[in-house]
């Protein structure tokens, strides 16, 4: 059905909509944006070169966050067990209290700090003559409190400026409890130029001190980790119910509703899948340098999308059995999904969404609308690079400017111990000859129409204009954006944090994905803009007296 | 339990901070900044501040917030932001337009020492602020006192554009202090009805209540206009209210403009809004209004139709200290028996006056300025209370300790109503009565046994 | 279970009426009548119809409410009530001295044929109505109709002092029908908003819901004056708010003094209140204030914001045909589905009238005229729903079947807010969205499992 | 301590007073009021005479309801397992629909209909053609969806009008459902003068068609009616508490939480104890005469009065054990209800009340009022008659008006198989003789203060006067006083319904009456009523700037 929408031909002539996005600017800004701004001509692989993951320009209203954001608020929030400590002023950590939606369930240890929020509240005395002490007495008081299985810290902006030693700090406290690991993050506010930068910081600390902790063997037969899926609105716990149905063991999910011991654990998995390229390829690059973990990438959003993922996985392991049960599920699954998806399409077929979040979510959500019949005609990352626009084969020509260049790359090679190629070379190629692609990605650009727009980093100027000129139907962003897209009469979905619904992953939320479009473009609410005396305000003449 | 690892038994912490009752300086700066028509707030400082204090306002509203950002980098860190700040000043008024920038600091840029006056300086020499805009800032170091702290610098620095004409406007500026949109609404409503002119600000009312009407303005029509915050100079009288957010800039309009100022007590509930309302009329020389004294007499007869459910009844309170002096006078005024109140901004003060407002109650009060909500929670757990009015974070605690729970304070950002119904004043009063009412005779309807249960109440 | 015998079967009841969703004529006329200002309402029957009214009425308003009976004995119930409403006449106006009499029958004075305008006409000859002073008065049997009935016609018997001097006022009557006395006021701030002068009659704003300021008044400040009632005769037009509560009377103005009406829709939620702000600005023939088309962005905007807990909720309603129709247009035009419909007041109409505005949900809907809460009850037990809105009289039905209630309607005996906040209007839709968020709201914050509890709604 | 406050002298000249509320009146009601408003000079039992039980004058704002409310309202309205359907239009039924605090529980056998309004919801139709044959229907309906013991019909003012035969539509249903007892109510509103009639219109039905239907042996010692208490707030559940204490059964109360087996069972008590005399002192009468059951008068409002109660109670069985066990448990449950009573005392002490409601309630409050250390200056009864304020002396010239001509007097005598005299005359005589005192009730006016002013049937323009003049520190009546008493400032506590409190019998009752006593005269809203601008309306001069 999607081709159908394919043949659409779209309304608008995309050179003029990027002049008229550029036209305000200063020519310096001018400049900068129109790199970032793509008139997509993508075929098969082939693709223009987009800027991406560099610094926006100061005074540009962005939707951007920090390093702090990205690694604290995304990659380590979502772990429950661990007592996350920010060493700074008292905001960085409030602001990233229980406001992602990254679910959480206490389990059988119940371990649950999730609805918690510490902090060193750092004071300006601190500032003067350095945390260290603070936080040592921080560290001191958590554990003394909880005693959690860890402590994790992290910087904001002003610790590294002082030049607070927290790792020298965690380091001692870790040895002085023995039952508890401690370690900290440097992932201050003004490092890099997005929350990527704190991705990859948070993911180098993951794999340095917790990857490879518990060499217990884990049960199941078909054992992975799933890389890159943070449980917003309960997207794990549908991707988890669907993995138990297939047999699929999961390891570790970093970092949705995780533990310490499921990152610790992850190594014992034998394959990686990733969701979200842009967070954590790099960590599914290390499982296998170090421990011979093969990775591929997958997509559990959309249902038609998560069949794939499971049949890729299912290859992967190769038993017929476990093939046809992952069949038997999908054969289960679907008639529900697409009994509403029918319903559904006929309200959203050939309408038109804008989708500028993350990551991977610009892409991957591509996918679901597809399946209502909508099209999605311009879309972008937030803090992508791109390789996530264009695919993996850009890697090595990616250039490393002054802000990357202090993010650091973990050297890892093979653990002489605990190395183990899950595959062997043979087994690896003759997978490959069968056309199985192993830590493959393409990018966002192949999958979008000819003549959509792809831009990175938009800003909230771009975004009205963009809704001006090219009215969609549903605009996809985040909190901040939301209710000045709203204002226009468009509805806007956050696909952070899933405004208030989920989960939308998996063959579930699939349905409750489709749903909730069908109320968001369908809502009565939009009808209402105008006033009766706005839609005609001259006065009727005869005015109808009984 | 949803926070299943607070313990019961109190230890003292002295370094961790556990479930804040404050936030850092910045965000009240923007929205002190945002009660200023056509204006822009900017945070100086890394990308992150900017978006997790609009992300805040944005969900407290459920409206767009608009605010720019230094966008530093580990390079401008270490060489200084002053390259970007130009940068975005330039920017903002080529892209945006502002009438007015309001510029705040963060603990980055606090940190390694920018100095936002001294930029403004080279920003104006290097023609960077066009003709007839304006640009202001305010130094408001995360590490520092509290978000409270951050608004009140941010209304100084408001005050700071004030002039002296020489001749008076016969006006009086009112500083309503961090209160909603509907408050300086009603604010404005009440001063209207006793027919005093006023210049009030910061006024949000109108730019974070906005309608849904198919066009986005980025500078909504509310705020304070630059004109009046000019002519604040010239008035006759300031009264600021509350101690905490208003008083520094009233006192700034009495050394730097000779405006005589008063600062009284939010007027939240029957006494303060009495203080306020009285203070009002003597300046302005007239006689209450029958309309004004009626509103007052239909919230004492509230209290004296629905006291049997108010009598006596234990409350836990967390906010900001301004608010909490007030609520608490009001719940004292009406025999309810406020027992713990804990705020995140520190202030000896802030105890002081509790302790004196709740002397004849007959249970003993818990109060700590710069405590927490973990704090709260243990005091609760301790002594547990028939009511809980705070933040949206209280509702964690609520259902924990199954105890009805009155939202009221910053940020809500899980109910609607803040934003159109004031808290302020008698109506506001009364509005107040009203939701704790409602949640203490909820609660009863539901516990009652059936043979108790009560169709009239 | 508080209802404990109500079993889910429904069998049809043709002579016994259970947990009634009406009561009876004469409190209708009494509620009307205390709408004028300086009026006594009389009671033309026994001691206890009087005694009744008067304690539900102040139930409902928690305020005082005067009102006289002709205390009929046995014998007059034989030999007719004339003597004791006669002596009643001259003992109100020698004790009470109100300007008017607002008497109304009873089923014992209609079944014995008392003729109160024959009555009346004795008073005069005989002089027992002192100069200056009038009566006017209501046939009101308890055995036609319901409360909305004698609401009706007391208001129609107002309308009967209008007088035609041949010269128009410029005025619009407006009726606003059984609303709150916070409605009637905020109808007046509407109308002044848009600059239409008007006569609105009955109006309780000001007598049911007076201050406690330490005096008395037997007859409160509020109330459509007795001159106003005799102009409605010069105005230019009557807007009737409900064809069940006002109608009678508009038809009345314009068939005796020639004023022609317009009958609308009671302004409960977007819609209806659109169409009634539409007429008046088309009366006034003004353009409709910017600051009213906000309050109606505002209320737009809050749909907009939490449309994803509305849609499509299942939602009960009880109460009286015009409030209901309004508050089922307004559920439909926000996407929440009302299934369930019961009013007491009879009416083919109301049927008719219900079904046409839902007959676009994606749930069929039972709704019955002259039904009862018993009725209402087995429909939920049988197709449950997440929403109720009736009288306080639900909440037994809402505990027994654990459904959120919003109160809503007469009686409500066991909140405050009603005297004091309208449901009318822009603002009042945003009070009713404010009040149906918050118990959906508390309702998922109660039943959420830990692992799906929200901080952000 | 209550003789200490008796001491006080009096502030106001009750002449005086007498006058200013007569002044206004026109000349005709001025004679009668002057006759029902009464200047205490009670000296032991020589009272003056006050005209009570009469009509109430036309368009004076009176207190008093109906017949009907004194029927269905106060004395069936409170018996759970019985259906009281209403036969009229809906609105008398309406209007008793929960509206009096009279508390219900279920019991074991699980019937409570209190939550239920029925209603025969008469049409103009009914009135032309009768509503007869409706209400047969009603019934049948009634029985079929419930299948109660019983079910009662009430007649409203149309059904005597238009002639509706209830009676023998009532037994025939009775008749045909044979497994439900089935009877009728002729209790119009326009009957009387007030609620008395109507109570005594039901207590005659009940006496005519329930008790005695049940022959049952009842087990217990001490078994004893409860009659005239009505279980509003839960006084009689507080009652029933201590009774059980006591070791004293209680067979039947008349009528708080009764259920039809009771007053089926009443025959079977060996005593009545008599709350309320007004509304069924002929109750006790009969039982005594028809069944050989002696009755006293007792009071439990008020802890002394309990105590007092219970040890009359007690001397009459006369068993020692029993005796003991009564004072065991006043001394037990004395000490709270005095630390309670000391402590509030210090802030009642000395203060004033006013008393206008029923029946017996504006003379046993007076105990309470007198335990706080308060001055009852001014009571009355809204249906009170002659011998409620005068003593059962009075009974005899008592005068029959047309008012009262018409409600029936019951004819009983001893019944033939079960009058069983449970005392022998000797041993009544010896027990009178010791001072016991059978049914004897001095009335109001012994127990107040001289010169006080006790009024029969106050009405609205008389109450506000009353507080005008006198400045009572508490005024207690019904709901429809209420607010235009506290307009004034001055604190009304409802004594009808109790506002929301409850219980006030018994020790528990004294303990909360107290308390909410204290609530009332010392809560802080009554300093608000004025603000500061009226309370100094002159501008300072000096406007204090910081």
């Amino acid at each position: 059905m999607a081709t159908t929408t394919k043949k659409k031909i779209v309304q608008w002539d995309p050179a003029h909509v990027k002049a008229e996005l550029l036209a305000k600017y200063p020519s310096k800004v001018a400049r900068k944006r129109s790199k970032q701004i793509m008139i997509n001509e993508a075929l098969g692989n082939e693709t223009p070169e987009i800027m991406a993951n560099v610094r926006t320009t100061p005074g540009i209203i962005t939707m951007r966050g920090c390093t702090y954001a990205g690694c604290k608020g995304v990659i380590m929030g979502p772990t429950r067990d661990i007592v996350n400590i920010v060493h700074g002023p008292v905001g960085c950590s409030f602001f990233a209290w229980l406001t992602r939606r990254n679910q959480t369930n206490a389990g059988t240890d119940g371990e649950n700090y999730m609805n918690y929020c510490f902090s060193t509240d750092m004071q300006d005395s601190d500032i003067i003559f350095g945390g260290e002490k603070k936080l040592e007495k921080a560290i001191q008081e958590a554990y003394d409190l909880f005693h959690p299985r860890s402590i994790a810290v992290f910087a904001t902006c002003p610790v590294g400026l002082i030049g607070d030693d927290i790792h020298t700090v965690t380091r001692r406290m870790k040895e002085k409890f023995g039952d508890c690991n401690v370690y900290a993050f440097s992932c201050e506010g003004y490092k890099g130029v997005s929350q990527s930068a704190g991705h990859h910081i948070a993911n180098n600390q993951v794999f340095r001190h917790i990857v490879g902790e518990n060499d217990e063997e884990k049960p199941g037969k078909y054992k992975i980790n799933l890389l890159g899926e943070y449980n917003i609105g309960g997207d794990g716990f549908e991707i988890d119910r669907i993995f138990k149905k297939c047999g699929i063991t999961n390891i570790a999910t970093f970092s949705g509703n995780s533990t310490y011991d499921q990152f610790a654990s992850a190594h014992k998995a034998d394959l990686s899948a990733v969701m979200c390229h842009r967070s954590i390829n790099y960590v599914a690059d290390m499982l296998e340098t170090k421990y011979g973990i093969p990775w591929i990438k997958v997509n559990f959003i959309g249902a038609d999308a998560t069949a794939k993922s499971l049949r890729k996985i299912a290859h992967y392991f190769g038993d017929q059995e476990f093939i046809d049960r992952v069949e038997e599920v999908i054969a289960e699954e679907m008639p529900k999904v697409l009994a509403v998806r029918t319903d559904v399409r006929t309200r959203t077929e050939g309408k038109t969404a804008m989708i500028f979040v993350g990551g991977s979510r610009a892409h991957h959500y591509q996918e679901l609308f597809n399946e209502m019949g909508m099209r999605v005609i311009s879309a972008g990352y937030e803090f992508g690079h791109r390789d996530d626009y264009e695919g993996r084969q850009v890697i090595p020509d990616l250039k490393v400017d002054a802000d990357s260049r202090n993010i650091e790359e973990l050297e890892v090679e093979a653990d002489e111990t605990r190395f183990n190629p899950r595959k062997s070379a043979e087994e690896i190629k003759a997978l490959e000859d069968a056309g199985y692609k192993f830590k493959q990605y393409d990018g966002l650009a192949p999958d979008m129409e000819n003549g959509t727009l792809i831009i990175d980093d938009l800003n909230q100027y771009e975004a009205e204009k963009l809704v001006e000129l090219m009215k969609p139907d549903i605009f996809c962003a985040g909190i901040k954006e939301k209710y000045s897209i709203q204002k226009l009469g468009v509805p806007m979905k956050q696909l952070h944090s899933y405004d208030s619904g989920g989960p939308y992953a998996g063959f579930e939320g699939a349905i409750n994905f489709y749903q909730e479009i069908d109320r968001l473009v369908n809502s009565k609410v939009w009808s209402y803009m105008k006033a009766p005396w706005q839609e005609n305000p001259q006065l009727s003449a005869t005015y109808g007296w009984e | 339990m949803l926070l299943r690892h607070t313990p019961k038994e109190i230890t003292e912490r002295s370094a961790l901070m556990i479930n804040p009752a404050k936030t850092c300086q910045p965000i009240g700066a923007m929205y002190a900044a945002l009660g200023i028509h056509g204006c822009l707030p900017h945070s100086h400082g890394s990308q992150g501040c900017c978006a997790y204090h609009r992300s805040t306002l944005t969900r407290h509203y459920k409206e767009p917030v608009s605010a720019a950002t230094s966008s530093f980098t580990e390079g401008s860190s270490v060489f200084g932001g002053q390259a970007n700040m130009l940068q975005a000043i330039e920017n903002i008024f080529a892209v945006y337009n502002p009438v007015i920038i309001a510029a705040h600091t963060t603990c980055l840029s606090e940190t390694i020492g920018d100095d936002l006056k001294q930029i403004r300086k080279k920003a104006i020499t290097e023609g960077k602020i066009p003709e007839g805009k304006y640009m202001i800032s305010a130094s408001t170091p995360s590490y520092v006192g509290s978000h409270v702290t951050g608004f009140s610098t941010m209304v100084k620095s408001m005050a700071g554009l004030a002039e002296n004409t020489g001749k008076k406007n016969g006006k009086v500026n009112i500083i309503p202090g961090w209160v909603e949109p509907s408050d300086m609404e009603e604010i404005k409503r009440l001063t209207k009805m006793i027919g005093v002119k006023t210049i009030m600000f910061p006024d949000t009312s109108g730019v974070l209540n906005g309608p849904l009407s198919g066009e986005y303005k980025m500078f909504p029509d509310g705020g304070t206009t630059v004109e009046e915050l000019i002519s604040a100079g010239d008035s006759i009288g300031t009264l600021a209210l509350g101690e905490w957010c208003s008083a520094a800039a009233a006192r700034e309009l009495d050394t730097k403009n000779k405006v005589p100022c008063q600062v009284l007590d939010m007027p939240f509930g029957l006494k303060a809004t009495d203080r306020f309302i009285d203070a009002l009329r003597i300046i302005a020389g007239v006689s209450v209004p029958d309309e004004l004294s009626l509103e007052r007499g239909q919230l004492v007869d509230m209290i004296s139709d629905m006291h049997q459910y108010l009598y006596h009844k234990k409350v836990a309170l967390v906010g900001d200290p301004d608010q909490l002096i007030a609520m608490t006078e009001f719940l004292v005024s009406i025999d309810m028996c406020p027992i713990h109140i804990v705020t995140g901004t520190p202030g000896k003060e802030f105890e002081r006056r509790i302790k004196e407002i709740t002397k004849d109650m007959p249970f003993a009060v818990n109060v700590r300025a710069k405590g927490d909500m973990f704090l709260l929670h243990q005091w609760i757990k301790n002594e547990p209370v028939d009511l809980l009015i705070g933040n949206t974070y209280c509702k964690y605690i609520a259902r924990d300790e199954d105890i009805p729970l009155v939202r009221w304070g910053f940020p809500i950002l899980d109910r609607q109503g803040h934003q159109y119904f004031p808290t302020v004043g008698y109506k506001g009063a009364l509005r107040l009565l009203e939701k704790i009412l409602g949640v203490l005779l909820d609660r009863k309807d539901r516990d009652d046994p059936e043979s108790k249960f009560e169709l009239v109440l």
